[in-house]
């Protein structure tokens, strides 16, 4: 059996890019990806847990499946404003969208 | 497992309301011009009676939600900020809005959202409940969208919202790896055991639970949002914002730190008093800056959130004297601060106008208006005579009794300098020129609704015992197991 | 009625002060009777007092009556309203009630037709309930009070006709300049009561005399009552604002600054005798040198001065020195007999003065002359008054310098008596020119002259009075003359601290004295008379020496210049950096800097979406770094 | 008796919502509410002081209501509505009695918008009440703070603004310090409150419960600072005093003379009542300090005020000035001191209200203050003048007059408390006193009348009036002062930590 340290280090190093993502992207829609992938490095994470340490309960399963539904209507939403944001100004970068600071 | 499905009564008529204004607005023209908003705040009205069932009860629901007096409590706060949310949005929304069902079904959500997770009693219910909230939030700050301010707004909200709770959900994840169980009550079993095997991947979570909630309640660095959605969203959706989303993250956080990591309490203290003084320290400092009376009053709450977090910096295993001091000071600031956003609110009504500066002369124009916007100010600042004063005095003395005098006197200080930019508004009030002489036309209903919260300000300024009572109450049930036993009747 | 109800001496003046003030504008003639009348019965109310104290006096160990009541007292702290009733309070009031009776009848006519008659009878009415309080108090805070009250209706009186900028600035100073010598006085009262814990002066006596007080706190705390004097009684240092003082109306500068309030330093000092002379000696030189260097200074200006009042102010100076030299050489004696005459004469020259002004609206010495033959009453008794300033035999004035040069002659070095007797001999100068140029000669100012005349007699008929007394009051130094009158003898008996004084009278001094005046009187009758063409003659020779003088020693520029560059500089630096430097650096500065760093951090919310992002990780780092740092 | 002093506070109280009924347009009716008030306020104030009961100088009037406790941390009596009077307060009530009568009649001219001007003016008078009868250490610190909070708006609508030129002050920004300065000193008072309950572990903030408890060494000296700095702020601190000059400046007349006629007092009472109070070892281990700063504040502020031109300047120097000897009196840390400093407190707040009155008796007319250009007034204005003398004269310590009494006795406790250097230093500001009373008579009542002033008339009866009232109780003082040192002496006797 592949040891749960296996599933940790994928899921911190998917998390890692995750960020690294967010960071460094400006297209919001990348940087919705990223977010993504640190969603899924948390489901990675709940689903070896619940596996390896706590076998006979299914919470960890339970939120796995939860996040993924979650992160699914996020998408949504944030394509939805995304895509408000991109009718009225004609960009997805969000280096331009700061009207606000200060 | 206690399988009653009535104990989520209110939410059902949150939900069901919520789909009745939907469809009322399709269906029903005439009526959504002028009466949704009042329909919805009748909604949250009637949910807020229908919690009082369960008042002084104590079950859960499958163990997942729990319904005693911090439930109720919350359900009756967050249920009545959605009534004042939703009539102070009815002018608001009949005159700049399109869609007013979504947007008042929204709204009940977002009660629904709160509500739960103050009554979570494990990760995911509390998870999902604050996902509820931020959605509707996310959308509500959207709303306008034509407007590029709400656009921008609710992208940055939505976008680092989504990252922050994702890495919420890593750190809950971490947590559940160690503990192996979502359950805060199981928690706080494993956590009071030898954690000296796993402490990296224990603090790591805690550390990452700390950031995810911390970008909830706007805590520093974790703020950055807070500003720009502020004033990116229609007002009375910042007046919601800076209500329930605050209300609701404090809810769980005290929630999550009372009842699940209240063993290791000596290690991550003195991590969020560094977190409180920086947050009131900035929010404070940069208020002073700002022209805006959004992007102000979102600096204040940041402010506020410095302050609020000290409670849970003092939250003791001996006693719920912070967490009530915590409750209590939270009610206090929301009445205020819906106060201050409902005149701010019917300010832009008649004028479109959100600057400091263009409350030259209200004194004039408005004399209700700038008093009563005057009293919420002065009541956040912390003066006496009003809410402020009392929960603010009662939240420090709190955190003192836990050896945080040096937290304290920061507070202190920075509420003090709160006092500056809070007059500078009422400067402006008072000693500004108005633009023309005349009256603004009396908006009743909002200014009943402002009276309302004024006699609320007063109230626990002046007589805060049974608030108190109701706060102490509710606070016993987030200490588990000993702690919880030795909190009833406490005091010295 | 005895000395017991000596508080109704200045009682009655104060309730008569109250009614005027309240209602002396309803009154008829604006309650000036009624003013007349309080002091009047005052003066009334001295006489039982004295008698009952000639009753007593002669017992065995009485040393004055006290009585009085507690004003504020709590626990071992006590200020007492409280009057003591012995012979040098006697002597005092002798002159207090009568003299300031005879100058109240005299200013009916000098201020008739003034705006503010009524309030020039209730301010001197509250004058004289001062005075009187002042004498009696037997302890040292009373004492202060009226010691302040009777500076302050000195400065309401000196700037009677405010209107003129010239006299608001004369009792500005006044107040002022008598003011920094209480700042001692009341340093040196408080520091007599540090250690005797109580402010009775009979018990900070006995105090002392039981060796309480350690001889160089006591000599330090003396010489700060001793400031007081030399404030009150325009002593040197404090000397400048006497002359201007003048600017009040005569009848003030007669009763304020000549009779009585000027010569409450004396008295003060006389009072504290006994612990002057339980002090180290060098308290007692320094009354001496000051006095003397006051006599000098006051008789050397006094020759150069040209307005008549001014003239007679120095005189007022230059016998407050000479009474500080008398007390020097610790005679109380001595310099409570000049004390008692030259309220008398003192008294009389400024009314003659004031006859003059009266007359001829004119006080410039070089305006008037030849008035002997337009107001031979005034003449004569200004004749009167100043042959008694000079010290001619027998006018009283000669036996109480003599008295003073007796003393000085035993007690003191043989320098002083030399500086005394050509004092004298100054004094004869300066009080012949004045007679001279005023009386005599030819009028200088026809105009004047035209409309010169004669006082009223409300006015003379005091100024007569006043002249008797001047020319016979000497006599009471003799035990004869002093029994024929009741008392135990002359003043030298009555008036007696430690042992009674035998009045002596040495022919040496008598005629060197004598002599020193009548060649005074000489030498000005040789310059003065006629043109004073020689006088002005000796005035351009000694041209520095005149210009010195006339510049009264540049007392006054120093002090302006002092006040100027000094004190307001030093007030208005204060207060430039008050401004500037505690509030606009330190009190918004640091409000600025919270403002700044307001602005600074705002700065940090840039608007972009993943500065806010970045802000969150870096966040996250930091905690986490921290928390493992320190629990790891 | 015992509802006497529930009614000072509630009497504000009442008056501020009573005249919030009145419509606005009525200005005469709001004048007569507010008159009515004053006057009951004045007569509430002379029960109290006249009916304390001096025998042991323990409280009067006491009042205790439950308000909020059995929560968290509070005990039984964790807060409780606690108002009583002893020695030391009841002059200062009376005082407060005395300037809103007063200040009622100099405030009887304002036209604009007056109803809003009465209506803050009686909380804050409401909040100094509360302040001296407070025994609730949570209660006095909350009348504190709502005595200074009205003051913001008092000052920067109904103010004025100073310009010379070369040194503008404008009412916003002398508003705006005063408030926020006064609000920064109580930052320190919290910390201290804060830590002394701790420290206590009673569970209530009640004086006398504090007060029974024996604090640490240690634990004194560290806090006694924030109270004397704290309060200090408020009772004109050097050198945290420059709010007060120009606070007062651009405060109208009625808000100069109860700010500082009676609110600077709540800064020296603050320091009595709460941390001498409390921690007697703090104080006397930093009497010393206290000292210093009196005397500084007392000669600075007396040199300052001689450089002054503009009449409220001056008299705001002043105000640094003789607040300086209470602070010294306080510092003395024995009877005799202590009482000056009480009796100072009364006889400073009646002759600076009777000041600030004529400033604004005279600025009424002239829209004027600067000195230097009047001259002569005591033609037109005998009164005034003389009002102007007696408020003068009492300030520089002539006797008979209440000043005199009052600093006499500070400077005799600083002698005997040894501070001879502090004592005499304190005696010369009295002088310099003079120096700029003088001065000032000198300029603006003396001299020749200058033609240009030649339309100013006497003062209103109403401004005769409120100043003969505080003219009387200068005199009453200064002739008669047993009604006062009995009271005062009786509770200062029964401090803890006094010679």
């Amino acid at each position: 059996m592949i040891p749960i340290q296996h599933f940790l280090v994928l899921s911190s190093i998917l998390f890692s890019l995750g960020i690294y993502g967010v960071l460094a992207r400006r297209s919001a829609v990348l940087i919705l990806m990223s977010v993504e992938l640190m969603l899924q490095a948390v489901s990675i994470n709940f689903i070896a847990f619940a596996v390896y340490l706590a076998p006979e309960e299914f919470t960890g399963l339970i939120f796995a499946i939860f996040v993924i539904t979650v992160a699914a209507a996020e998408v949504g939403l944030a394509l939805a404003i995304v895509l408000r944001i991109y009718r009225n100004k004609a960009t997805a970068n969000v280096d331009e969208v700061d009207i606000m600071k200060w | 497992m206690n399988l009653d499905w009535s104990l989520l009564a209110p939410e059902y008529v949150l939900a069901g309301w919520a789909a009745m204004l939907v469809s009322v607005d399709l269906f029903w023209g005439r009526l959504r011009k002028d009466w949704l908003g009042y329909l919805a705040a009748a909604g949250a009205l009637a949910s807020t009676l229908t919690s009082l069932i369960w008042l002084n009860d104590d079950t859960n629901f499958a163990n997942l939600i729990e319904v005693n007096n911090y439930t109720t409590f919350f359900r009756v706060f967050f249920g009545l900020i959605g009534v004042f949310a939703c009539v102070a949005s009815a002018r608001f929304v009949k005159d700049r809005l399109l869609h007013p069902g979504e947007y008042y079904a929204l709204i009940l959500l977002t009660v629904i959202g709160g509500s739960y997770m103050a009554a979570a009693r494990e990760l995911l219910t509390a998870y999902i409940s604050l996902e509820l909230l931020s959605f509707s939030l996310y959308v509500l700050t959207s709303y306008a969208k034509f407007d590029l301010r709400s656009n921008e707004g609710g992208l940055k909200y939505m976008l680092l919202g989504a990252f922050s709770s994702a890495i919420f959900l890593f750190g809950m994840s971490l947590i559940y790896g160690v503990t192996r169980t979502t359950q805060f009550e199981g928690i706080h079993e494993v956590l009071t055991g030898d954690t000296s095997g796993f402490e990296l991947t224990l603090f790591l979570g805690l550390v990452l639970i700390i950031a995810g909630l911390g970008f909830k309640v706007a805590a520093v660095p974790f703020h950055m949002w807070t500003p720009d959605a502020y004033e990116g969203a229609p007002l009375p959706v910042t007046a919601l914002i800076s209500a329930i989303s605050k209300a609701g993250g404090f809810a769980l956080f005290l929630k999550l730190f009372a009842m699940a990591f209240l063993p290791l309490v000596d290690d991550w203290r003195l991590f969020l008093a560094g977190l409180s003084a920086a947050t009131m320290l900035l929010g404070n400092l940069v208020a002073i800056q700002q022209h805006n009376i959004k992007r102000l009053l979102a600096y204040s709450s940041i402010g506020q959130v410095g302050y609020l977090l000290m409670g849970i910096a003092a939250l003791s295993a001996d006693n719920a004297d912070a967490a009530s001091a915590l409750v209590l000071h939270l009610a206090g600031y929301v009445i205020s601060n819906l106060a201050a956003f409902v005149c701010a609110i019917i300010y832009f009504n008649w004028t479109e106008k959100d600057e400091i500066a263009d409350y030259d002369g209200l004194a004039e124009r408005a004399p209700f208006l700038a008093l009563a916007l005057s009293i919420s100010l002065f009541s956040l600042a912390g003066m006496p005579l009003f809410a402020g004063f009392v929960t603010k005095f009662i939240l420090f003395q709190a955190a003192v009794e836990e050896d945080l005098l040096w937290l304290a006197s920061i507070a202190v200080f920075t509420s003090f300098v709160s006092l500056y930019y809070y007059l500078v508004v009422v400067k402006h009030m008072y000693l500004g020129e108005p633009e023309e002489p005349t009256r603004f036309p009396t908006p009743w209903v909002e200014y009943a609704a402002l009276a309302v919260l004024l006699i609320g300000v007063f109230l626990v300024g002046l007589g805060p015992q049974p608030l108190f009572n109701a706060v102490q109450d509710s606070t016993a049930f987030i200490f588990t197991g000993a702690e919880a036993a030795a909190t009833v009747g406490a005091g010295p | 009625m005895g000395m017991d109800d000596a508080w109704l001496l200045p009682a009655v003046p104060a309730a008569a002060f109250a009614a005027l003030l309240l209602f002396g504008k309803y009154l008829p003639r604006k309650g000036d009777w009624l003013a007349i009348g309080a002091i009047a019965a005052s003066f009334a109310l001295f006489i039982p007092v004295l008698a009952d104290l000639l009753d007593e006096v002669g017992r065995e160990g009485f040393a004055g009556v006290v009585s009085g009541t507690d004003w504020v007292e709590f626990d071992t702290f006590n200020l007492r309203l409280g009057f003591m009733v012995d012979q040098l309070a006697i002597v005092m009031l002798a002159v207090v009630t009568f003299v300031s009776t005879l100058i109240e009848i005299y200013s009916v006519g000098y201020m008739k037709g003034d705006p503010r008659y009524g309030w020039f009878f209730t301010a001197m009415t509250l004058f004289v309930t001062a005075m009187i309080t002042l004498v009696l108090a037997d302890n040292l805070l009373l004492l202060y009070v009226a010691w302040e009250g009777v500076g302050f209706c000195s400065y309401l009186l000196i700037g009677f006709w405010h209107e003129r900028r010239s006299a608001a600035e004369a009792a500005k100073k006044a107040f002022i300049t008598t003011r920094i010598g209480d700042v001692g006085l009341l340093i040196g009262i408080i520091l007599l009561w540090r250690e005797a814990g109580t402010f009775s002066i009979r018990e900070i006596i006995e105090f002392a005399q039981d060796g309480g007080y350690s001889a160089e706190y006591l000599t330090t705390a003396v010489l700060f009552v001793f400031a007081g004097a030399v404030g009150k009684s325009a002593q040197f240092p404090l000397h400048v604002w006497l002359p201007d003082a003048m600017e009040g109306p005569t009848p003030v500068s007669a009763l304020i600054h000549a009779a009585t309030m000027v010569v409450a330093g004396v008295y003060l000092v006389a009072r504290m005798m006994p612990l002057f002379v339980v002090a180290d000696p060098v308290a007692l030189d320094v009354v001496t040198a000051i006095g003397l260097t006051t006599v000098m200074l006051s008789a050397t200006m006094a020759i150069v001065a040209t307005d008549i009042k001014r003239v007679v102010a120095y005189s007022t100076m230059n016998s407050l020195g000479l009474m500080m030299v008398a007390l020097g050489a610790h005679s109380v004696t001595a310099a409570l007999f000049y004390l008692f005459v030259h309220g008398f004469f003192k008294a009389l020259l400024f009314m003659g003065a004031g006859s003059v002004i009266h007359g001829t609206e004119r006080q410039e010495v070089w305006e008037l002359g030849g008035l002997a033959r337009k107001m031979p009453l005034t003449a004569l008794a200004f004749a009167v008054g100043t042959l008694a300033m000079i010290g001619i035999f027998p006018f009283s004035g000669f036996w109480a310098k003599d008295e003073i040069v007796n003393v000085a002659a035993d007690e003191l070095a043989w320098i002083v008596v030399a500086f005394l007797v050509f004092s004298i001999f100054l004094t004869a100068v300066y009080m012949t020119r004045l007679y001279l140029l005023v009386f005599t000669g030819r009028p200088r100012d026809d105009h004047a002259h035209e409309h010169a005349h004669e006082a009223p007699p409300v006015m003379s008929l005091p100024v007569l009075v006043l002249a008797a007394l001047a020319v016979i009051a000497g006599f009471w130094a003799f035990d004869q003359v002093g029994r024929a009158l009741g008392f135990p003898g002359g003043i030298g008996e009555f008036v007696f601290l430690d042992e009674a004084q035998e009045f002596a009278f040495p022919v040496v001094a008598a005629i060197s004295s004598s002599l020193a005046a009548v060649g005074g009187m000489a030498f000005a009758y040789a310059l003065w008379f006629g043109e004073a063409e020689q006088a002005r003659q000796l005035g351009e020779r000694f041209r520095p020496l005149y210009k010195l003088w006339k510049n009264r020693y540049y007392f006054d520029d120093a002090y302006q210049w002092a006040i100027n560059n000094l004190v307001l500089v030093g007030g208005n630096v204060i207060a430039w950096f008050d401004r500037n430097v505690v509030n606009d650096t330190g009190v918004d500065g640091s409000a600025g800097l919270a403002v700044f760093s307001g602005f600074q951090m705002k700065f940090s919310q840039t608007g972009r979406l993943p500065n806010y992002a970045l802000a969150i990780v870096m966040g996250v780092i930091i905690l986490a770094i921290v928390f493992l740092a320190v629990r790891v | 008796m015992d509802w006497a002093v529930f009614a000072t506070i509630a009497v504000p109280a009442g008056t501020a919502g009573l005249l919030m009924a009145i419509p606005s347009r009525h200005r005469d009716v709001v004048r007569y509410v507010a008159l009515m008030s004053g006057s009951s306020l004045f007569i509430l104030s002379l029960i109290i002081f006249g009916k304390y009961q001096f025998d042991d100088g323990g409280y009067a009037f006491e009042l205790q209501l439950d308000w909020l406790g059995n929560v968290a941390f509070l005990g039984e009596k964790g807060i409780t509505y606690h108002l009583a009077v002893d020695g030391i307060a009841a002059p200062l009530v009376l005082l407060t009695g005395i300037v809103i009568f007063a200040g009622v009649f100099m405030s009887w001219n304002i036209e604009y918008r007056n109803k809003d001007f009465f209506i803050l003016l009686f909380l804050m008078v409401g909040g100094v009440y509360g302040v001296f009868e407070s025994v609730d250490l949570f209660f006095l610190f909350f009348f504190y703070e709502l005595a200074v909070l009205p003051m913001y708006l008092l000052i920067a609508v109904w103010g004025s603004s100073t310009d010379f030129g070369t040194f503008v002050r404008t009412k916003e920004y002398g508003a705006m310090k005063l408030v926020l300065y006064l609000v920064a000193g109580s930052v320190l008072i919290f910390i201290a409150i804060f830590a002394t309950f701790v420290e206590a572990g009673q569970g209530s903030f009640d004086l006398p419960v504090l007060g029974s408890v024996t604090y640490g060494e240690n634990f004194q000296k560290t806090f006694f600072p924030f109270f004397m700095l704290g309060f200090g702020v408020l009772a004109g601190l050097w050198p945290f005093h420059t709010w007060s000059p120009d606070g007062h400046v651009a405060a109208p007349t009625a808000v100069s003379m109860l700010h500082a006629g009676v609110l600077m007092k709540l800064g020296a009472f603050g320091i009595l009542r709460v941390g001498m109070s409390l921690f007697p070892e703090g104080a006397a281990f930093w009497a010393p300090v206290l000292m210093t700063l009196g005397v500084t504040g007392a000669l600075y502020g007396a040199i300052s005020a001689m450089a002054q031109r503009d009449l409220k300047y001056m008299v705001g120097y002043s105000s640094v000035s003789h607040m300086g000897y209470v602070l010294m009196g306080l510092a003395t840390m024995n009877e005799i001191g202590i009482n000056g400093a009480v009796l100072q407190m009364f006889a400073h707040g009646v002759m600076t209200a009777l000041m600030f009155a004529m400033v604004g008796a005279i600025y009424d007319q002239a829209h004027a203050r600067d000195m230097t250009i009047f001259g002569g007034l005591s033609r037109n204005m005998p009164r005034h003048a003389s009002y102007w003398a007696v408020a003068g004269l009492s300030s520089l310590g002539l006797p008979g007059l209440a000043g005199f009494v009052a600093e006499f006795h500070i400077f005799v406790g600083t002698f005997q408390a040894d501070y001879i250097w502090a004592g005499a230093l304190g005696i010369l500001a009295a002088a310099i006193t003079a120096t700029y009373i003088l001065r000032m008579l000198a300029f603006a009542f003396f001299g020749p009348f200058n033609e240009r002033w030649a339309s100013l008339k006497e003062m209103r009866i109403g401004e005769q009036f409120g100043g003969a009232v505080l003219i009387f109780f200068i005199a009453f003082m200064g002739m008669w002062p047993m009604p006062f040192v009995d009271r005062i002496a009786a509770t200062v006797s029964r401090l803890p930590g006094i010679t």
